[in-house]
């Protein structure tokens, strides 16, 4: 990874984020308690605010920073969960060079797999692992297999889309909408949709850089 | 939305900033990270450290001081405050003898709590409360919410390691309360989260939500209004089944505002509950009715009964000054 | 309308058996005619009554206890009380050096509590208090409302009474602080009388009424909602315009919630308050933040600025022991 | 007077207040607190439970029993004035025998001085006062003329509305309306209606038994 291309990854996330707004709000007021927009806005805020700090930094530095400036803006459970995710690929970066896409992927899988440690979560729970298990998983396969670059991105597109949507009928049994039991069915997890979202505009930058 | 507010940005700190000018005999305020501090750091004692997303004042705030907490560490409304905020904080309040966190079971604030606890440089404990029976406490969920008993832990655990107790100790007493201590809420109306600028959940006008979560989260059930001993009877039920006292247990009643709820409607309350809980041969030895752990500007109330021991009635009654419980001092 | 009662005739009788409950080691209740007494009778002292009609709570009966009242009356919500009240509860409370009585100036308490003084068969006087600077006092008016500040009289009242001060003392000091003492309040909605029904009045989602009564009363004018530091500074010149403080003089701040209003803007609003009155040149020397007041479930609050000598911040700081104010002890 | 015709008045007036419970409620909503209508409801209603205790006994024992009753059943603002109003009647019943209409006249003007006295009231100042002075005077002069009862009676009416409608364009500078300055205006007292209305009451209930 690029600095270049986390920074630009960083700028085009938080359109999407805002652009989100009155979905995300509604989810999120629907099974939580309504804060997760304005918590990941905050976040992103923050991370924009580093733009100028972090662009002479090496990779690692920079997706280090931007997880304790995640940890320290964010709170809730989104908070932890996505600064566990940015530390752990900043320690992939630190001890290996992450450059092909097969490390990129590896990379990927060891930060959701301490999303998971974290939250003490896993696949089906109604959280956003459904939406990152599922692309995490996809990633390894298709890089192993040598895929074509966008029709890899356009996969992770479509992994992280189904397990959005797979959160609909579930009931939740991690994070603030596990209280309502029954009652949270029929809703997509705000968490898994916020990832997706995530995902997906990284993806959709990163096609535009296969040229 | 019609708030008391400059802009919803500003909100937090101009708040906090009201109260440790009201309390300055008693708070200190920091900022960046936010937290407060009680004024005269106590020696050789366990510090005592609470914190979560604001909107439920005075909790945790408001019990700072002598007899109760050390330091708070207020989140943004309903958010989790964050690690750096604990790290702080606890740097401040140690006294020599470890911190004690006093969290209330959510994800998020379980998890900046562990990850604060994960980098605290000094002994530390965590007391997870989860007094809120609305919540089945099946295996397969996070666990029951904590609520309004989280002052009853706060308080008893603050009066313990006012004694010197070490740090296994005051983890122990806040276990035991927690435990003791089952609540259950419900609400007239939705909150309404500033930031949100509109309410939280639609709530028709003759409808109350049955087992309602301190951040406005849904509860058991969508009910038709009732009138108050109905409604009581049905949290009483729910509460009395989960602790399952017998007949002769002391308790601590607490009425519990979730701030647009008139005193005059909580008393009315108690009377109801009260009632019934002599019916089950209860004694109720202790008693505390009012706005003492509240959802943002949300109408409505929850019970908590606490069974008594010795130990959890002296520490109780054990002197107490804050902005928000002050007797003996 | 949703609240919590079983029915309109009973809510009052069952909230006030609820506070006597709740409060069993500070207050006795008796029925027909209502009146609240403190528990154990104060002897050679003046006793020190007040009451009003109900739904302002605490105020009047939290305020029962040592230090501050020796009985309450409580009348109808928003209905003061009758004189076989206020008659029954002198009755049981004097102890040979009188009765004071401490009424809000509204013509109905005034009245009754006239009635009443006019059939005593002991000394007594009373004190009305009129801090609401939202009346202009013109001479063909009634005079100005009694508000918060009936608060403050009754603290500093009900401390120099412990003293054993005889009436004329109590009644001058009571006189002084009402003299010295200035409020104005805003609501952001209506209250909802229990037995009406439905809201006194209608309020525009985007308005506010600046200088409202405690019980719904219109104030001084109708406008649109406007953020947090421009009302207080509307309040704040309104009061200070009263008592015209010259720069250096020592005020205790008080912030009244009116009912709905969350702790967490209260002290915004304090925040906000005690900027203006640092910038003004005046020394906040005491502090009180919370619902003293109430009107029901008006969501909106009130500035209360008393000015504060020797005498007074001494009954003030005094040892307290009520229900809803209490220190010291 | 008779306690038979007292009695009676009391149910009849009883009715009429019930009646007009919404814009009581209204009016004192507009510019007062909006209980006037709960107060004077809660003071009928323990006359009424008073009424068989009521009916053996004399005129002015009656009229100083249902005083005593209004006094600590109202409260309020009217509870003191309605109250006094009936115990000076009851004292004009006791010192003299009110049998012509002279007499009554004569109790009423003195209850209505009463009044006057404890609310420190008078004219003019939008209250029930100006329901119950011209009232008063109607009576007191007719009496002297020797008017036909009917007449009297309609006269009677007739100053009481005209009273209390000469309250909508007044300033209050008594009770709890005076605190509104200006924004009084164009509402009518909540007082001085309902004492039109239990004037009106008694006098259709007088035009009964002229026969
Ligand atoms: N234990 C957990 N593991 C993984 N994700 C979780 C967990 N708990 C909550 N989440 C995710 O966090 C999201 C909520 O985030 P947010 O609203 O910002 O925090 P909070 O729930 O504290 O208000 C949920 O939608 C869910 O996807
Ligand atoms: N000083 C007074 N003199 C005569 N009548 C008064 C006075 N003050 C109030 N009133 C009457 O009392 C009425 C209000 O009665 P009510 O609503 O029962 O009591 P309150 O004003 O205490 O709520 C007013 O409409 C007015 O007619
Ligand atoms: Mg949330
Ligand atoms: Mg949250
Ligand atoms: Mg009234
Ligand atoms: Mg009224």
């Amino acid at each position: 990874m690029k600095t270049l291309f986390i920074l630009e990854a960083m700028t085009t996330v938080n359109q999407a984020i805002l652009s989100s707004e009155s979905e995300l709000e509604s989810l999120d007021r629907a099974i939580g308690d309504g804060d997760h927009f304005i918590n990941l806005k905050r976040g992103c805020a923050a991370l924009l605010a580093m733009h100028d700090e972090l662009s002479p930094l090496a990779p690692a530095e920079v997706l280090q920073r931007m997880g304790m400036k995640l940890l320290s803006t964010i709170g809730g459970a989104s908070g932890p969960l996505l600064a566990t995710f940015f530390m752990t690929l900043a320690k992939a970066e630190k001890t290996s060079d992450v450059s092909t896409l097969a490390d990129i992927a590896s990379a990927f899988q060891a930060s959701v797999d301490a999303v998971k440690q974290r939250g003490k979560a896993d696949r089906g729970e109604k959280t956003m692992l459904d939406t990152l298990i599922p692309v995490a998983e996809t990633f390894t396969q298709l890089t192993q297999q040598d895929t074509d670059r966008l029709l890899l991105l356009t996969a992770l597109q479509q992994a992280a889309e189904q397990g959005m949507q797979s959160t609909r009928e579930m009931i939740a049994t991690k994070g603030r909408a596990s209280f309502l039991g029954e009652r949270a069915i029929g809703h997509i997890d705000p968490g898994a949709r916020s990832s997706q979202i995530i995902i997906h505009t990284i993806c959709e930058l990163a096609k535009t850089k296969i040229a | 939305m019609k708030k008391f507010i400059n802009n919803v940005d500003d909100l937090l700190v101009e708040s906090l900033s009201g109260f440790a000018a009201a309390h300055a005999d008693l708070v200190e305020l920091h900022l960046e990270p936010h937290f407060i501090t009680r004024k005269n750091k106590a020696e050789n004692k366990v510090a005592i450290i609470s914190g979560g997303g604001s909107g439920h004042e005075p909790l945790h705030s408001g019990y700072i001081g002598y007899g109760m907490l050390d330091a708070a560490c207020p989140g943004y409304v309903f958010t989790s405050p964050s690690p750096d905020q604990m790290l702080a904080a606890a740097e401040a309040v140690h006294a020599g003898k470890g911190v004690l966190f006093i969290v209330k079971n959510y994800a998020g604030d379980v998890m900046n709590f562990e990850m604060a606890a994960e980098m605290l440089p000094f002994d530390n404990a965590t007391v997870l409360t989860s007094d809120d029976v609305a919540v089945e406490n099946s295996t397969y969920t996070t666990g029951r919410r904590g609520v309004a008993g989280t002052v009853i832990v706060e308080k008893a655990v603050g009066s313990l390691a006012e004694t010197g107790a070490d740090l296994a100790a005051c983890k122990a007493l806040g276990d035991k309360v927690n435990s003791r201590t089952a609540s259950m809420g419900v609400a007239l109306t939705s909150c309404t989260v500033p930031a949100a600028g509109r309410p939280t959940f639609d709530m028709g006008e003759l409808e109350l939500e049955m087992g309602v979560g301190i951040h406005g989260e849904p509860g058991r059930r969508r009910e038709s209004m009732r009138n108050a001993d109905a409604i009581v009877a049905d949290l009483v039920a729910a509460i009395l089944e989960d602790l399952k006292p017998a007949r002769g247990t002391e308790v601590l009643l607490l009425i519990n505002g979730f701030a647009a709820t008139p005193l005059m409607e909580l008393y009315l309350l108690y009377n109801s509950a009260a009632k019934l809980l002599q019916a089950q041969g209860l004694v109720i030895s202790r008693s505390l009715v009012g706005n003492y752990t509240t959802a943002l500007d949300m109408a409505g109330a929850s019970i908590t009964v606490c069974l008594l021991d010795d130990e959890i009635r002296q520490h109780w009654d054990s002197p107490v000054h804050t902005a928000a419980l002050r007797w003996q001092r």
